[in-house]
C-alpha cells in the first residue's frame, strides 16, 4: 500500500485522494463531520447553491426504488450570502478541500454566482450544475441543450477568469451526451461531472397518483450505475484528455474502480451515504486496496483504463 | 432543540431480543454504552435486507426503552410494525443476528424542570417512546396522564410495566375493540382543562399531531410532538424530511425532521403546509 | 373478482388480458410454453425479427446489475423466412394472440419485413423496433431522431394498408421522448411500446475491459421501472388517446398496475420472465387482484389514472 | 441432445442439508418425484437473495446426484462453491429454509447402449456431476477412468462413495496441494491410446473443456462436454448463453447453451470462435 499515489487532480486543482462527495449528498459538510473527518476525503462537494434562498419543492421529496431512490429536492438551501457567509467559512475552517457546485435559474444567475465566488478564499474548483432535473420548470435544465449548455459555461468562464478550474455536470437524459460534453468543453469549461440523477417517476399505489410532491424526481443509487458508467466511457473515449469527476450508483471500492477504468479521474458518493454515514471512508479504503492489489502504482495509471487495448495487460 | 445530534455513532449491534406484541415486534438490540445518550424522542437509522439488498435506504425508528443488564450490557428496545419489506425484514431476524445501525439520532422530547402536568398521547406504535418518557417524567415530579389511540387493538401497544409509571392511562379503538370506542383526539380538550395540563406530548400519525395542534391551538399548552416524514438519510444531508417550520420572527422556513426533529414545537409547524410548495 | 373487465385493446386489437411478454424476453414462445399456456396471457410479443438470420453479437451477452441486467444479443434470430415457416406457424396453432416485433438496418428493410407479414393470418398487432440499442452501429437507433423515427413509420405505414395495428417502440434515451412520440404517431403509428432498454455498461473488474461483447448493453430490469413509469406519464399526459404497451421491470402486480395508471394500456413483462419463468402468470393474477380490490370494474378505467385530479377519488 | 428439457417444472424446494467439503458446498435438496427426471448433466436453476434481492436472474448448478430417502423423499445434491453474492446467499442457507428451484434444465450425456470405455474429466466442481454419470456408465458395463484436477487440493472434489464406482481415478491439482502436480489435460492423450477410450465425458472451466476438444481433435473419440456460459434465464428465452456450433452441414449457429447444452459435442463447437461476432 505505500506505493500507491492515491492523488488526482481535476483542471490544476489537486486532490490527495479520488473521493469526493457528491453535491447535494453531504448537505454542506457538518453532518457528515461528526462521522470522519472532513480532510480525509479528496474534497467536498457541496450541494447546488442559488442566489437566493430557496425552500425546494414539496414533500414527499423521496421514494426508494429498486436498488435505487428518486428525489425532488428542488435545491433547497440558503442562498449565496448566508452559504459564504456560514457554510463556506466552516468548511474553509475545517481545513477541507471545497469544490462549490453552483445552479441558476438563467445563464446570467449563473454568471453573478461565479462572480461572488471569484477569488474567495479555499475553493478548489466550481461545480456548475447545469443538469438538475428537480426544478419547477424541466425547461431548465441547460445540460439538455447544446447552446444553453454553452451559454451559461461560456458566463461562467468569462466572469471566473482563468485559474479556478470549472467543471460542467452533465444529465444523462440527453440523446447524445458526447455533443453536449464536447460543447461545455468548447465553451471553457475544464472538466466534466457525470452524472446528474435520471428523471424517474413513481406512483404511489395507495393515492394512485405520482408519489412526490415534485411528480418528477431523480432517479441516484446503484440502479443507475450501468448509464454512469457508460457515459462516463463514451465521453472520454471521445475526449481522452478531459477530466471527468464521475458519479452514479458508487457504494464500494469496486464500483469506484469500474468508474475509473471507464475515464473518470475523481469519483463522487451520492446516496450511497444516505445509506451508510461512513460509505465515503470505506470506499475510498477499498479503492486503495484495489489498486494495490492490482497492481497500479498511481490512481492515475487506472484512469480510462477500460480503453486499452486488451493486449495492454498490465 | 435544533441541530445535529452529537452523539450519533454507527456500529453493527447484535439481536438480543425480539417478541411479537400484538401487531407489533419488540425488537432488543444490545448497543454498550451508548443507552446512555439515548433519550426519549431519539430514533435510530437501521440498514435493511442483508448484503444483497435493493433497499438502499435505512428504516427510522423511535427508541423505545433502554435497559442495561448484566447479560446484554446496555440495550435499547423497538417498537416495530411489519408494513414493508424492510420493517418485515427486520421483524424477521432472530436472535444473535447483526444489523448495521446509526444511534442516538434527531431530538429529544424536552424535559420540563419544574413539576408540572403532562399529557401523553399516541398513536399505534406511537406510544413506544412515551413509556420511557413517563418515568423520565415522573422522575421529576410531573403528573403524567396518557391516552393510546389506534384503530383495532392489536395495534394498541402498552405494555404493564409502562403502565405503572403514568396517573391515568385512557385507550381509544376505532373498532372499539379495546378501551374506549373513538379517536383518541375526542378527550383531549377536556382532559387538558380538567387535569391543568401544562404540556402534551406526542407521537403517532402526522394527522393526529396536527388535529392535536388544532386542539391546543387557542390555549398556551406547550405541544412536543415526534413527528415521522420520509427520511432518506437521517442525518441531515439529504434534505428529504422536511417540514414548515415557523421561526421566532414568523418566518417559515422548511426544516429537516431528522435532525431539527423529530420532536418539534407542534405550535411551530405550519401544518396546512405541510406537503405544499413553500414560497420564501 | 368475477365483475372485472379485464381486457384491452392497442388500435383495433383485442386482448383478454393486458399482460404481454416483452420483445426478445420469450424467444418464439416454445420455452414458455412448457410452464403455462400461452392462451393464458394478452399475447406474446415476438423476439425482433429481420430480413435475414443473424447470429448476433459475442459473448459475453449478460451483466447482471443491481435490480437489473445489461443484455446485448443483437437480434440474434433466424430470419423472417424461418420465422414464418416455423415459430408463427407454431403460434398460430397454439392459438396463441401474437404480436410480432419486426428490426431493419434500414427504413427499406423495415419496410420490405412489414410487406412480408402484410395479410399473415393469426398476427394481432406489429411492434416496431426503432429503438434496438444492441446493434453493431449506434447510429441505426432510429427512434433517437425524429426524422429517422418517422420514416420507418410512414415505411411500415404505407406498406401495411390500413388494417394491422403500429406499434412504433421507442427508446428512453432521447432528450424528448414526448416529440418522438408524437412524431411516430403523426407518421401513422397506431400505439407505443415504452420503454426499450436503457444503453449502459459494466467493465469486468478482472479484465478491466467493458464485460459484454459488444460493449455496451441494453439496461433492463426493476432498475429502470421509475424511468419507464415517467416516460409513459409523460407520453400518455401529451397524447391522451394513443394507446401505449408498457414495459421495463415489471415484476409483480403493483408493478404492472403503476405503469398502467401512468398511462399503459397493456404491459410487457421482460427481465421478470428470466428471473422466474412463470412470472407473466403471477404479475396477471396479482393485478387482476389488485384491481378488483381498488373497486376498479375495467382495467380501462385505470388506465392512465394517475393524470386525474386528486380530487377525482374512487 | 438439443430442444427443451419437457420435464422441467418450477418449485418451492426445502434444503435438507448443507455440508462444507474443502472449498465446496455439499447441498441437498428435497424435490420429490422429480428427482426421476434428473439424469447426470442437467442443471437446476435457483432464485437467490431472497424477497429483497436485488439480484434479478437465477443461478445455474449441475445436479451432482440423486437420492430417495424415507426422510426426504426425492432429493437433489449440487456442489457449489460460494463465488459471489448468488452463491454465497446459497451456501449460507440452513436446513429447512425453501428456494425457488426449476429443474431439470438443458441436455443429459449421451449414454452409450453398449459397454465403451469411458475416461471422465472434471475440472473444479466440474466433477460434481462425473459421479452419477460413472454409476450409470457402469451399470452399462462401461469401463470408467476417471481425471479430476483443480488449481488447489481444497477445490477437488472427489466424495468417498463416488470413487467406488470408478476403475481408476487420478487426481493433478496444480500446486501440489493434492494428488500430482500439473494440469489435468496433460495425462489425457497417452490415456486414451492406452485404455482405448471411446468416449470422454468433460465438465469444468471453458479452457480446459477446449483443451479437451483439441487434444481430442486429431483421434475419433467422442468428446461429450458440459459447458458453463453465463446464463441470464436458463430455460432458452434471453439467448445470453449461446457458442458457436457447426450442425450437420458444417454451417456454424449460436446455439443455446441452456436448451442446446450444456452437455454438448465438443468436436461441434468451434472454440476458436467462442466469445468472436459469427458472421452468417
Ligand atoms: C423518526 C421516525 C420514527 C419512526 N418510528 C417507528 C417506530 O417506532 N416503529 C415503527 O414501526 N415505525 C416507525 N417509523 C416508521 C418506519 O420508519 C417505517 O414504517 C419504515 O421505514 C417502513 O419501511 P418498509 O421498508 O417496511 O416500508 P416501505 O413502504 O417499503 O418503505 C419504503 C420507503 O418509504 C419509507 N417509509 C415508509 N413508511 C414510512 C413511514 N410511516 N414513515 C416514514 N417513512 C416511511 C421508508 O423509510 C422507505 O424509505 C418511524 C419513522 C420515522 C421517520
Ligand atoms: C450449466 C451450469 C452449471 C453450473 N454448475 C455449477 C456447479 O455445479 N457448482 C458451482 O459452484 N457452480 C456452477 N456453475 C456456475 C455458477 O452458476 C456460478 O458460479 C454462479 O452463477 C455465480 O453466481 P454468483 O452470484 O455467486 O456470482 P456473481 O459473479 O455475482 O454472478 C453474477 C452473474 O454472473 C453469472 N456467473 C458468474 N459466474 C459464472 C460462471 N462461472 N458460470 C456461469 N455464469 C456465471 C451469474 O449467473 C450471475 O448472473 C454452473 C454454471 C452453469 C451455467
Ligand atoms: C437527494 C439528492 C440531492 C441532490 N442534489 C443535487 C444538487 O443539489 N446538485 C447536483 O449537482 N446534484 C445533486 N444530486 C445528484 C448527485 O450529486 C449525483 O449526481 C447523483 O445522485 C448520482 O450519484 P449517486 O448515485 O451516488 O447518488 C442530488 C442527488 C440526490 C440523491
Ligand atoms: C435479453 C433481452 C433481449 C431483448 N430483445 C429485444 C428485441 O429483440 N426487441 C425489442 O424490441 N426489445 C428487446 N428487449 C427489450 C425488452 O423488450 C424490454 O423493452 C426491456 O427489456 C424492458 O423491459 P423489462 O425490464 O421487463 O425487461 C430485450 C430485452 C432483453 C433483456
Ligand atoms: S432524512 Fe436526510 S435530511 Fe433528514
Ligand atoms: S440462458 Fe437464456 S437462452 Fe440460455
Amino acid at each position: 500500500m505505500s506505493q500507491l499515489d492515491f492523488s488526482t487532480t481535476l483542471g490544476n486543482a489537486w486532490f490527495p485522494t479520488p473521493i469526493f462527495t457528491a453535491s447535494g449528498c453531504a448537505s454542506s459538510g457538518k453532518e457528515l463531520a461528526q462521522f470522519f473527518d472532513l480532510r480525509d476525503m479528496g474534497a467536498i462537494v457541496t450541494k447546488s447553491i442559488m442566489t437566493k434562498p430557496r425552500a425546494g419543492r414539496a414533500t414527499p421529496r423521496m421514494a426508494e426504488t429498486p436498488s435505487g431512490m428518486l428525489n425532488s429536492i428542488g435545491l433547497q438551501g440558503p442562498g449565496i450570502d448566508a452559504f459564504l457567509a456560514n457554510d463556506l467559512t466552516w468548511l474553509v475552517e475545517q481545513k477541507a478541500r471545497i469544490i462549490v457546485s453552483i445552479a441558476g435559474e438563467t445563464a446570467e444567475e449563473f454568471a453573478s454566482l461565479a462572480r461572488r465566488l471569484r477569488g474567495v478564499a479555499g475553493i478548489s474548483a466550481l461545480e456548475v450544475n447545469i443538469s438538475c432535473p428537480n426544478v419547477e420548470n424541466r425547461g431548465m435544465v441547460f445540460a439538455c441543450h447544446l447552446e444553453s449548455a454553452q451559454t451559461v459555461i461560456e458566463g461562467v468562464r468569462r466572469t471566473i477568469g482563468g485559474d479556478l478550474p470549472i467543471i460542467a455536470k452533465l444529465s444523462p437524459d440527453v440523446t447524445d451526451i458526447v455533443s453536449i460534453a464536447r460543447g461545455v468543453i468548447d465553451a471553457g469549461a475544464d472538466g466534466l461531472a457525470l452524472i446528474n440523477t435520471v428523471l424517474g417517476m413513481v406512483i404511489n399505489p395507495n393515492t394512485m397518483r405520482p408519489h412526490l410532491g415534485g411528480r418528477t424526481g431523480g432517479l441516484s443509487g446503484p440502479a443507475i450505475r450501468p448509464i454512469a458508467v457508460r457515459a462516463i466511457y463514451q465521453v472520454h473515449e471521445a475526449l481522452p484528455k478531459v477530466p471527468i469527476l464521475g458519479m452514479g450508483g458508487v457504494s464500494s471500492g469496486a464500483d469506484a474502480f469500474e468508474l475509473i477504468l471507464a475515464g473518470a479521474s475523481g469519483v463522487s458518493v451520492g446516496t450511497a451515504s444516505f445509506g451508510n454515514p461512513t460509505a465515503i471512508m470505506k470506499i475510498q479504503n477499498e479503492l486503495r486496496q484495489i489498486l494495490t492489489d492490482k497492481g497500479f502504482s498511481s490512481l492515475r495509471e487506472a484512469v480510462g483504463f477500460a480503453h486499452r487495448p486488451e493486449s495492454s495487460v498490465r | 432543540m435544533a441541530g445535529i445530534n452529537r452523539s450519533a455513532a454507527q456500529l453493527l449491534a447484535t439481536i438480543v431480543g425480539n417478541k411479537k406484541v400484538g401487531q407489533y415486534h419488540q425488537i432488543l438490540i444490545s448497543v454498550g454504552d451508548l443507552v446512555s445518550q439515548c433519550k426519549p424522542g431519539n430514533f435510530v437509522a437501521i440498514s435493511v435486507g442483508g448484503p444483497s439488498s435493493k433497499m438502499v435506504l435505512r428504516r427510522a425508528f423511535a427508541i423505545s426503552r433502554t435497559t442495561t443488564s448484566p447479560q446484554f450490557g446496555g440495550a435499547i428496545e423497538l417498537i416495530v410494525a411489519p408494513h414493508g419489506s424492510g420493517s418485515t425484514w427486520l421483524c424477521g431476524l432472530a436472535e444473535g443476528e447483526q444489523i448495521d445501525i446509526t444511534l442516538p439520532l434527531g431530538t429529544a422530547f424536552g424535559i420540563p424542570t419544574t413539576n408540572v402536568n403532562a399529557l401523553l398521547v399516541g398513536g399505534g406504535y406511537g406510544s413506544a417512546p412515551l413509556f420511557g418518557l413517563a418515568e423520565v417524567l415522573k422522575e421529576r415530579g410531573c403528573r403524567v396522564d396518557m391516552l393510546l389511540g389506534a384503530s383495532t387493538g392489536a395495534k394498541i401497544y402498552a405494555p404493564l410495566e409502562g403502565k405503572r409509571s403514568v396517573n391515568s392511562l385512557r385507550i381509544f379503538t376505532e373498532d372499539g375493540s379495546m378501551g374506549e370506542t373513538g379517536r383518541i383526539t375526542s378527550p383531549i380538550a377536556q382532559l387538558v382543562s380538567e387535569l391543568q395540563i401544562d404540556v402534551v406530548y406526542s407521537c403517532g400519525p402526522m394527522a393526529m399531531l396536527k388535529a392535536i395542534s388544532d386542539i391546543l391551538g387557542s390555549t398556551d399548552v406547550v405541544h412536543q410532538c415526534a413527528v415521522e416524514e420520509a427520511m432518506a438519510c437521517g442525518i441531515g444531508i439529504c434534505m428529504t424530511c422536511v417540514l414548515p417550520v415557523k421561526d421566532e420572527t414568523g418566518k417559515i422556513n422548511n426544516l429537516r425532521s431528522c435532525i431539527d426533529g423529530p420532536v418539534m414545537d407542534g405550535a411551530a409547524i405550519e401544518w396546512d403546509l405541510v406537503g405544499k410548495t413553500l414560497v420564501l
